[in-house]
C-alpha cells in the first residue's frame, strides 16, 4: 500500500489555514529496527487530528519522532514552518510543542504540584495556563496537590499528565492515548477539555485506541499501518470510510 | 675472566615512593660515581649499571632480580631501601650464587635467620639503632614505651630489637600499633599511642612515614604528655621536618656528610649533581660499589664465589668506612655514631644539622656472636 | 576521665577523626549518587578527581603561590571543567549502553589520571600545611580539637546540606529529580537536559575536588589517596542504597563514626568494619538502608 | 463439585499504601481457558506476578491443586507446573529456536548443573523439541537465531517452550498483543489447540479472542473482582460495561 | 568444533610448546597464569554477564593459601595447588552468595568492596607476612619425583595445568549448565519462569570462575615463589578486566590474547619505549616504562569507546561480515 499524501484533504480542514506541523518522508529507527517508513502528514493550526491504527502500527513512534525521542530520524518535520529534524528534543519543545506520553510519565519523586510546576514556559511571549486555571479545570488535582505524583489514581495521573503540558504555553499538543484506562466520567471531561482547547486555537494531534472518544473530536483522521500512513480523510468522510476502517482496524 | 665481558651491577630500590629521598635516584647517582671513579672499566671490560624501582614490593624486586640474573648475566646486585624487598632479593642472589650488597634495609633477619653466603649487609641494622638511639633514650629517663611500627619486616625488626633494649634497661613496653607502609594519615595511630599513656612514643618507621607521624603528633598535642623517639632518622627527614620540629632528637647513623674532610669532599661532588647533601645510605651505595669493584679488580674475575672470598679477606677503607670488614654472617662491621639534632640557633650553614654525641665501635654496634642466629657463623 | 578504660581525650579525638572521614565519605557518596541518578554512570574516577582537587591545591600553593582559600574555590571549578570535558567527549557516548561501560571508562580515566600524577610526583605524597587562619588547636579540656579538623566537618556538612536543599527544595532540584526518573520526558518539556547532565557531572566532580582540597592539609597529598578511598565509598553507597540524598549524607557520616569507634575498641578491624557492615546490610536489606528495590 | 486447579483467597497486594490487587478470590477450573480482563491498571499483571511469586503478596493465599503455595519461590512454583508467559515477548534472542525449546526441556534431565558434561548430551532432547516446534508450526525455523523471527512467531516459540515444561497451568499475559490479524488468529487457534488436557489462565484485551475461546471470564477493576462468569453473562453485566467500555450502550464485542 | 578452530587451537598449542626455547620461561609461565586467570574471569562476565571487580580476591587469596600450604605446611606440590584452588572456590562461595543478592552495577561494587576487605584481612593476618608477603615458596617435586626447580620442566607442567583449565572452561561453556547460563544472561525472568533457580546457577558459575582463578593464582605462587598483596589488590581485578576487555568479552580465546598483550606491555613497555625513542628520535618515549598505568588506562578508554568487542571479537565480527558479503 502506498503512502497517501495528506494534501488532497486540505480543503476540508478547520482552523485558519497556516500549517502548524508538516511531516514529509519521515523515517525512524529504534536501534537496528526500522519502524517508520516514509510517513507524510500535515496539521493546520487549530485543527484536531487523530492517528488511528493497530497496536504497533507506529503511532506512538510518530509522536516520539516529532519530539526527537526515537533513535535515528530522517526526512523532514516542520513545526510552524521551521525545520526541526536536526534539533535536540528540548529545542523542538521550544517551538511550542507539548507532548503527553502514552505512559503518562508522572514523576514519583515529585509531588502533584511539583509535577505540575515542573515544565518551564517555552517562550517569553506564550504563557501557559496558570495553576489556578488548571485547578479550576481539574478540581481533583487541587485536592491532592501535595501527595506524591505516582500515588494518584490512574485517572488523576492522566489528568495531571495532560494538565502539565498546558502549563508550558505549547500551542501544538501531541496527546498519546490520553483516554486509556480512565473512567467514563473522566473521558467525558477530557472530551470537553479538548473541545475547549480547540476553541482557544490550540492545535492537537491525538493517538487514540478509543475510537468512540476520538471520532466526534477530530477534524481529520490518519490511519497508520506498519509504520506508514495508509489512509487519510476528514471527519465529514467518516461515514463512507467506515468499511475501510473496519478492514484496517476492526472497529 | 669477566663473565659476558662486562661487569654488570644491578641496583633495585625505591625510586618513587616514601624512601626515594633517602636512597632512590641519589643512590643510583652515587653508584655511578663509584663506577666513574674506577675508570668505567676493569681490565678493559666495561662496567655497567642497571637500575629498577621495586615500589616497595617484594614481588617486583625478586622477579626483577631473577630476570636480571637469568637474562642479563648480572654479576652483582645492590639492594636499596626496604627490608621486605631485601630479604626477597637475598634469596634470589643466593640461589644464583652472586654477591648481594644490601645498603638501605635495616632488618637484622638478613644476617640472622636468613643469612646467606652471598649477602653483604653494608650500612646499618636495627640492632645498631636499638642499641644506639634506643638505649640513649632510656638512659635519658624514658622508661615506658609505645611503638608506632611500619607493618613490614623492617618495622617488626626494629620494634623487636628496641623492645629488647628497653626491657634490658628496666623499661616497659605498653604496646604497639602497626601502620601500612606509606600511610597517609597518622592521626589515629598517634591517638592510639596517646591513650596508652606511655612516656615515649617510639617511631619504628622511616622516611615519609616518620615525617607524617611527627606532624600528626604535633597537630593533636600528643607531644604535651609524651616524647617522640625516632628510631631511624635520616638527614633528609630532618631537612623536611625542619630543625624546629626535630631539635634534640637522638639518632644513630653510620655516616654524616660533615663528619670529616674526606666525607665533605665526596659530599661536595655529590651535591653538585643532586643539589642535596647525601644521606648515609647514598654514601654506602658508593662505598659498596667501590669495594666490590676493587675486589673484582684484585682477582681479575667476577665469579660470585671468588669475589665473596676476596671480600672476606679484605679490609674496607674509603670515605665511608674505615677498617671495616665482612663477618661470616654477612654483616659489614664498622663504627656507628650517635648524634643529636641541633637547635635551630646552633645551625651555622645549610645542612648543618647534627652534633655527634659518641662513637659506637663496630664490635659493640652490631649483633654479637652469642646472639647471632646465623648458621654460617658458628 | 575514662570510658571503658579509654581516656576521654582519645575517645573524643577518634570520634572527631571518624567524623572527618565520614564527611569525606558523605561528600563523595553524595556526588556519586547525584551522578548516578542522572547519568546512570558509576563514576569510578571520583576518587581520582578528589585526588586532583588536593593536588591542585598543592600545585597552586607551590608553584603559583595561591593560598588555601583561593584554591578551595578554584580547584573545584577547574576539576569541574575537567569533568565537563570528560562528559562531553567520552561519557556522552555510553549512556545507551550497559552501566558497566561507564564504570569501565571511568576506571580507565582513573588509571590515566593517577598514572600521570604518579609520574610527576611519585607515590610518597606531598605535605600541605594547614592554612594559617586555622592552624593550631583549641584545648577543650577533655580533648585537643585541631581547628582545621573542626573546619573540615563544618565545611563539608554545610556543602552537603546545601546540596540537599538545592535538590530537594528548589526548582532546579525538581528538574534533577525528574531527570533522574525520566530524562527524555523532561527534555520533551523543553528543559536542556544534555546541558543539565553535563553540569551535573561537573558539579558532582567539583564536589569531589572540594573534598580533596579540604583533605589536603589532613593527609598527604598523594596520587593514590583517591583510589583507596573510593572503594570504601562504594561500600558506603551499597550500604546507603543511593536512593536518597539525605541517605548518602547520613550513611557517610555514620560509617565514619563507626570506623572511629572501631579504632578505639578494636583497632585491628578498623580497616574492614565498613565492609563488614556492608555484608550485614546486604544480608538483611539487599537494597541498602535507603534504597528502593527496583 | 467442580475441580478447581488454582484458587486465590483474599489475595491482596499493596504498593506503599496503594492497593493494586484487593482481596481477589479467583477460582480457575481444571481444563478451562479462563480469561482475566479489566481496564488498564486494574491489577491483572500484578495478579499474574503474585501467582508466580514475582511479587510477594501482602496478604491472602494461593492454592494450587489444593496445596498452599503462597510461600514458595518462583522457581519452585514453575517446577510444580505453573508456567507463565510475559506481556512483552519472552524468548532467549541469541539462542536458536531449537535451543530455546531445549532450555525448557533440559531441566527434566537433571543435568543442568553438570558443567563438566558435554553439550552433546542435550542431543537426546532434539526429537521432543522438534515435536513441540511442529506443534506450533516452527519446524522450518528450528535453526534460525531467535532474534530474526517475526513477532508472531516469537510468541509461538514462547508457547512451544512453555509447553515443553508440561505445564498443568499456563498463564498467558496478553498473548495476542501487538499482533497483526493473521497472527492473532493463528495464536488464538494455537491456544485452543494446546489447551487440550491443560488449564490456561490468560489476560487479554482482545474481545474477539476472549469470546472465541474462553470458557470463563473474570473482570478486575481497581484491583478487585467486579464480575465473573461466562462470556455471554459477563458481557451483558452493566457494571462491566460501565467499567470496561466506558459506556453502557454498546456490547463488548466492539472494544477492538 | 569446526576444522578451522581445531587448526587454530593446534597452532596455539604448538607455539606454546616451542615458546620456552626462544623466550624466558619464567616470563612465559607468568603469561600463562594470567591467561588462565583471564579465561576464568571471562567465564563469569562473558557467559553470565556478571561483571566482577573482585577477582583479585580469588587469585591472590588462593595464592596465599597455596603458598602457605607449600611452605609452612610442607604439603606436596600437587596438593598445594589443590588446596589453593579449593580456597579460591571457598572465597568465591562466600563472596558470591553475598554479591548475587544485587544485580548490575551494584554487583560490581559489592565484589569490589568485598575483595578489598579480603585485601585488608591479608594485610593483617600473620601468616601472609603483611607487606612483605610470603617469600621463597618452594617449588618442590611433582608426584614426589619430578623436580620442578628446573624452569623448563615447570613450564610444561604449568602449560598442562592451564590447558586443562582452559579445556574445562570450554567444556563448561558448552555443557548443559553453560546452556542455562546463556539463557539466564539473555532473559533472566524467562529463565526463572521456566523453573530455573537462577541465583544458584549464577552462584555456581561464580564459584567455578573463582576456583579456576584460584588455580591460576596458586600456580603463579608456585612459579614465582611468592605471594604478595599485589595479587589481592583491586588493581589486579582491574587488570584482569582489562585483559578480557582487550581480548574480547565472551570470546573463548580473547582473554588469552588479552593476557598476552597486557603482560607483555606491562613488562616490556620500557623496552618498547626505548625502541620507539631510538627509532623516532622522540625522547619522550623513553619514559614510557614508568608510565604503565597511564598506558593501561588509555587502552581501557580506547577499548570502551571504540572497541567494545575486543581484538578477537572485532576480528570474528569482521570475518563474519566478510563471509556474509561473499555468500
Ligand atoms: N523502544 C523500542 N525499541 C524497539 N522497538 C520498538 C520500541 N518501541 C516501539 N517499538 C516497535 O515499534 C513498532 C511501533 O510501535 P509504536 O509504539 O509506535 O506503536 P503504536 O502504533 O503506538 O501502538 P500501541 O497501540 O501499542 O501504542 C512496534 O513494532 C514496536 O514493537
Ligand atoms: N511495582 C509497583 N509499585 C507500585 N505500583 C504498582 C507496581 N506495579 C503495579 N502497580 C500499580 O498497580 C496497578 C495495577 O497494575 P497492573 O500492572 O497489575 O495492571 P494491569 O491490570 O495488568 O493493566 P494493563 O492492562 O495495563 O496491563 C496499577 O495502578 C499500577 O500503577
Ligand atoms: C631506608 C629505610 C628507611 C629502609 C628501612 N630501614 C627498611 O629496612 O625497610
Ligand atoms: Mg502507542
Ligand atoms: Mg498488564
Amino acid at each position: 500500500m502506498s503512502a497517501v499524501h495528506s494534501s488532497s484533504s486540505h480543503a476540508a480542514v478547520a482552523g485558519n489555514g497556516a500549517v502548524a506541523l508538516s511531516i514529509e518522508n519521515l523515517q525512524a529507527w529504534y536501534g537496528e529496527s526500522h519502524i517508520l517508513h516514509n510517513v507524510n502528514l500535515s496539521v493546520h493550526t487549530g485543527e484536531v487530528v487523530t492517528l488511528l491504527g493497530r497496536n504497533g502500527a507506529g503511532r506512538t513512534t510518530t509522536m516520539r519522532a516529532i519530539m526527537g525521542l526515537t533513535g535515528a530520524r530522517q526526512g523532514s518535520i516542520k513545526i510552524g514552518g521551521v525545520e526541526t529534524i536536526a534539533l535536540p528534543t528540548y529545542k523542538i519543545a521550544h517551538h511550542g510543542v507539548g507532548y503527553c506520553p502514552e505512559e503518562r510519565g508522572i514523576f514519583s519523586s515529585l509531588s502533584t504540584e511539583e509535577n505540575l510546576l515542573l515544565p518551564p514556559s517555552l517562550s517569553m511571549t506564550e504563557k501557559g495556563m496558570s495553576v489556578e486555571e488548571i485547578y479550576d479545570m481539574f478540581p481533583n488535582l487541587k485536592e491532592r496537590r501535595n501527595s506524591q505524583g505516582t500515588r494518584l489514581s490512574g485517572g488523576e495521573q492522566q489528568m495531571l499528565a495532560v494538565a502539565r503540558i498546558l502549563r508550558t504555553g505549547a500551542r501544538l499538543l501531541l496527546l498519546d492515548e490520553i483516554s486509556e484506562g480512565l473512567a467514563p466520567v473522566i473521558v467525558q471531561a477530557l472530551a470537553r477539555m479538548i473541545t475547549t482547547l480547540k476553541s482557544k486555537g490550540y492545535t492537537i494531534v491525538m493517538v487514540e485506541q478509543n475510537f468512540r472518544f476520538a471520532a466526534p473530536l477530530a477534524d481529520r483522521f490518519y490511519v497508520m499501518e506498519h509504520g506508514q500512513i495508509v489512509e487519510s480523510f476528514a471527519s465529514s468522510q467518516l461515514e463512507e470510510k467506515m468499511p475501510v476502517l473496519n478492514a484496517l482496524l476492526g472497529v | 675472566q669477566i663473565s659476558g665481558d662486562v661487569v654488570k651491577i644491578g641496583f633495585i630500590t625505591d625510586m618513587s615512593s616514601v624512601y626515594s629521598d633517602i636512597d632512590g635516584p641519589g643512590g643510583a647517582e652515587a653508584i655511578k660515581m663509584a663506577i666513574a671513579d674506577m675508570g668505567g672499566s676493569i681490565n678493559g671490560k666495561k662496567i655497567e649499571l642497571v637500575v629498577a624501582d621495586h615500589q616497595n614490593k617484594a614481588d617486583i624486586a625478586s622477579s626483577k632480580a631473577r630476570e636480571w640474573f637469568d637474562q642479563q648475566g648480572l654479576d652483582m646486585l645492590i639492594g636499596g631501601t626496604n627490608s621486605g624487598t631485601a630479604l626477597a632479593m637475598a634469596k634470589i642472589a643466593a640461589e644464583k650464587k652472586k654477591p648481594f650488597f644490601e645498603i638501605g634495609a635495616g632488618s637484622t633477619r638478613l644476617t640472622n635467620e636468613e643469612c646467606t653466603p652471598y649477602t653483604v649487609h653494608y650500612a646499618y641494622d636495627t640492632y645498631a639503632l636499638a642499641h644506639g638511639t634506643g638505649s640513649q633514650v632510656v638512659k635519658q629517663g624514658g622508661k615506658s614505651w609505645y611503638f608506632i611500627t611500619a607493618d613490614y619486616a623492617f618495622g617488626a625488626s626494629l620494634e623487636k630489637d628496641t623492645t629488647a633494649v628497653v626491657k634490658a634497661s628496666g623499661g616497659t613496653v605498653l604496646g604497639s600499633v602497626k601502620h601500612p607502609l606509606n600511610a597517609s594519615d597518622f592521626s589515629s595511630f598517634m591517638l592510639q599511642a596517646q591513650s596508652s599513656k606511655a612516656q615515649i612514643i617510639g617511631l619504628a618507621n622511616a622516611g615519609g612515614d616518620l615525617i607524617n607521624a611527627v606532624k600528626a603528633a604535633n597537630e593533636f598535642g600528643v607531644t604535651k604528655n609524651a616524647k617522640l623517639a625516632g628510631l631511624l632518622v635520616f638527614i633528609n627527614d630532618i631537612h623536611s621536618l625542619t630543625l624546629k620540629q626535630t631539635q634534640g632528637m637522638y639518632l644513630t647513623d653510620s655516616w654524616y656528610w660533615d663528619q670529616n674532610a674526606e666525607s665533605r669532599a665526596w659530599a661536595k661532588r655529590y651535591f653538585e649533581k643532586m643539589k642535596k647533601e647525601p644521606s648515609s645510605l647514598q654514601a654506602g651505595d658508593y662505598s659498596a660499589a667501590m669495594q666490590y669493584l676493587t675486589a673484582v679488580k684484585a682477582i681479575g674475575t667476577d665469579d660470585g664465589d671468588k669475589v665473596m672470598a676476596q671480600l672476606r679477606k679484605s679490609k674496607f677503607n674509603d670515605m665511608y668506612a674505615k677498617n671495616a670488614y665482612l663477618r661470616p654472617d654477612g654483616r659489614v662491621v664498622h663504627d656507628m655514631m650517635l648524634y643529636q639534632v641541633k637547635a635551630p640557633a646552633d645551625s651555622k650553614y645549610p645542612w648543618d644539622y647534627l652534633n655527634k654525641i659518641e662513637t659506637i665501635p663496630g664490635e659493640q654496634a652490631f649483633t654479637p656472636k652469642a646472639e647471632s642466629k646465623c648458621t654460617l657463623w658458628k | 576521665m575514662e570510658i571503658f578504660g579509654i581516656p576521654l581525650q582519645a575517645l573524643m579525638s577518634q570520634l572527631l577523626l571518624g567524623l572527618v572521614n565520614g564527611s569525606f565519605y558523605a561528600m563523595l557518596s553524595l556526588g556519586l549518587a547525584v551522578i548516578f541518578g542522572l547519568l546512570n554512570v558509576i563514576n569510578f574516577a571520583h576518587g581520582a578527581l578528589y585526588m586532583m582537587g588536593a593536588f591542585l591545591a598543592w600545585i597552586g600553593l607551590t608553584y603559583f603561590n595561591l593560598n588555601y582559600w583561593v584554591m578551595l574555590a578554584l580547584a573545584p571549578v577547574l576539576v569541574g571543567l575537567f569533568g565537563i570535558i570528560i562528559e562531553k567527549t567520552m561519557l556522552r557516548w555510553l549512556y545507551k549502553l550497559d552501566h558497566v561501560y561507564g564504570l569501565l571508562l571511568t576506571f580507565g580515566i582513573t588509571l590515566m589520571v593517577e598514572g600521570i600524577f604518579r609520574s610527576f610526583y611519585g607515590v610518597s605524597g606531598q605535605p600541605y600545611s594547614v592554612p594559617d587562619a586555622l592552624s593550631g588547636a583549641t584545648d577543650l579540656g577533655f580533648m585537643v580539637l585541631p581547628n582545621y579538623r573542626a573546619w573540615v566537618v563544618l565545611a563539608s556538612l554545610s556543602v552537603c546540606f546545601a546540596t540537599w536543599f538545592v535538590i530537594e527544595k528548589t526548582k532546579l532540584g525538581a528538574y534533577l529529580r525528574a531527570g533522574t526518573e525520566n530524562p527524555k520526558l523532561v527534555e520533551a518539556f523543553g528543559v536542556n537536559v544534555p546541558l543539565m547532565v553535563t553540569l551535573t557531572y561537573g558539579f558532582g566532580v567539583a564536589l569531589a575536588a572540594f573534598a580533596g582540597v579540604l583533605a589536603a592539609p589532613v593527609i598527604q597529598v598523594s596520587p593514590l589517596m583517591g583510589s583507596n578511598l573510593i572503594i570504601v565509598v562504594f561500600a558506603v553507597v551499597v550500604i546507603g542504597g543511593m536512593g536518597s540524598i539525605m541517605g548518602s549524607i547520613i550513611t557517610g557520616l555514620a560509617l565514619g563514626v563507626i570506623e572511629g569507634l572501631t579504632r578505639v575498641f578494636y583497632p585491628e578491624a578498623s580497616a574492614t568494619v565498613v565492609f563488614v557492615v556492608m555484608a550485614i546490610v546486604l544480608m538483611i536489606r539487599p537494597a541498602g538502608l535507603f534504597g528502593k528495590e527496583k | 463439585m467442580t475441580d478447581i486447579i488454582l484458587e486465590t483467597k483474599n489475595l491482596t497486594k499493596e504498593f506503599r499504601g496503594f492497593t493494586a490487587v484487593n482481596a481477589v478470590n479467583l477460582q480457575v477450573e481444571r481444563g478451562h481457558i479462563h480469561a482475566l480482563i479489566g481496564p488498564n491498571g486494574a491489577g491483572k499483571t500484578t495478579c499474574f506476578n503474585l501467582l508466580t511469586k514475582f511479587l510477594i503478596p501482602t496478604s491472602g493465599q494461593i492454592l494450587f491443586n489444593g496445596r498452599d503455595i503462597t510461600a514458595d519461590a518462583p522457581a519452585q512454583i514453575a517446577r510444580q507446573g505453573i508456567i507463565r508467559s510475559f506481556q512483552i515477548s519472552a524468548v532467549f534472542p541469541h539462542l536458536s529456536v531449537m535451543e530455546n525449546v531445549r532450555i525448557g526441556l533440559q531441566r527434566t534431565l537433571g543435568t543442568s548443573y553438570h558443567f563438566w558434561k558435554s553439550g552433546k548430551s542435550l542431543g537426546q532432547l532434539n526429537q521432543r523439541a522438534m515435536e513441540l516446534l511442529a506443534e506450533v508450526d516452527l519446524t522450518e525455523f528450528a535453526n534460525t537465531l531467535t532474534v530474526d523471527l517475526p513477532y508472531g512467531r516469537k510468541r509461538a516459540l514462547e508457547i512451544a517452550t512453555t509447553l515443553g515444561m508440561e505445564p498443568e497451568l499456563m498463564l498467558l499475559d496478553e498473548p495476542t498483543q501487538g499482533m497483526g490479524h493473521e497472527d492473532v488468529d493463528r495464536v488464538t487457534a494455537l491456544i485452543k489447540k494446546v489447551s487440550v488436557g491443560r488449564t490456561i489462565l490468560m489476560v487479554e484485551h482482545n474481545m474477539n479472542v476472549v469470546s472465541g475461546i474462553c470458557d470463563k471470564i473474570s473482570v478486575l477493576q481497581r484491583g478487585a473482582m467486579l464480575a465473573e462468569g461466562r462470556y455471554e453473562e459477563v458481557s451483558k453485566n452493566p457494571l462491566v460495561m460501565e467499567a470496561y467500555m466506558g459506556t453502557t450502550t454498546e456490547a463488548l464485542v466492539g472494544a477492538h | 568444533m569446526n576444522m578451522n578452530k581445531k587448526i587454530g587451537y593446534g597452532i596455539l598449542l604448538l607455539a606454546a610448546l616451542a615458546a620456552p626455547f626462544g623466550i624466558y620461561p619464567v616470563f612465559l609461565m607468568k603469561i600463562i597464569c594470567f591467561a588462565l586467570f583471564a579465561c576464568a574471569f571471562n567465564l563469569l562476565i562473558g557467559f553470565t554477564g556478571l561483571l566482577s571487580f573482585g577477582h583479585a580476591a580469588f587469585f591472590g587469596g588462593a595464592g596465599y593459601i597455596a603458598g602457605y600450604a607449600l611452605q609452612t605446611l610442607g604439603l606436596p606440590t600437587e596438593l598445594g595447588l589443590i588446596v589453593g584452588t579449593a580456597a579460591g572456590a571457598l572465597i568465591g562461595l562466600v563472596m558470591g552468595s553475598l554479591a548475587i543478592r544485587r544485580q548490575g552495577i551494584y554487583f560490581t561494587m559489592i565484589t569490589l568492596a568485598l575483595a578489598q576487605m579480603l585485601y585488608f584481612v591479608c594485610l593483617q593476618m600473620p601468616f601472609t607476612g603483611g607487606e612483605d608477603g610470603l617469600q621463597g615458596v618452594p617449588r618442590g617435586h611433582l608426584l614426589g619425583f619430578i623436580d620442578l626447580g628446573n624452569d623448563l620442566t615447570l613450564y610444561y607442567i604449568v602449560l598442562a595445568i592451564a590447558v586443562a583449565g582452559f579445556a574445562l572452561i570450554v567444556r563448561t561453556v558448552n555443557s548443559p549448565f553453560g546452556q542455562v547460563l546463556k539463557a539466564i544472561k539473555e532473559n533472566e525472568p524467562r529463565a526463572i519462569s521456566l523453573g530455573y533457580d537462577v541465583n544458584r546457577y549464577k552462584l555456581l558459575a561464580f564459584v567455578l570462575s573463582a576456583a579456576l582463578s584460584g588455580l591460576a593464582g596458586s600456580t603463579k605462587t608456585l612459579v614465582l615463589g611468592f605471594a604478595t598483596l599485589t595479587d589481592v589488590h583491586w588493581t589486579m581485578s582491574g587488570l584482569v578486566v582489562l585483559m578480557t576487555l582487550v581480548g574480547g568479552l565472551g570470546t573463548i580465546v580473547g582473554p588469552i590474547v588479552g593476557a598476552v598483550i597486557i603482560i607483555v606491555l606491562e613488562n616490556k613497555l620500557g623496552d618498547i619505549g626505548n625502541w620507539l625513542a631510538t627509532v623516532t628520535h622522540i625522547d619522550w618515549f623513553s619514559g614510557l616504562g614508568e608510565s604503565v598505568t597511564i598506558v593501561t588506562g588509555f587502552i581501557f578508554i580506547v577499548c570502551v569507546l571504540a572497541f567494545r568487542r575486543g581484538i578477537v571479537g572485532e576480528i570474528s565480527a569482521l570475518l563474519k561480515k566478510r563471509a556474509s558479503s561473499i555468500s
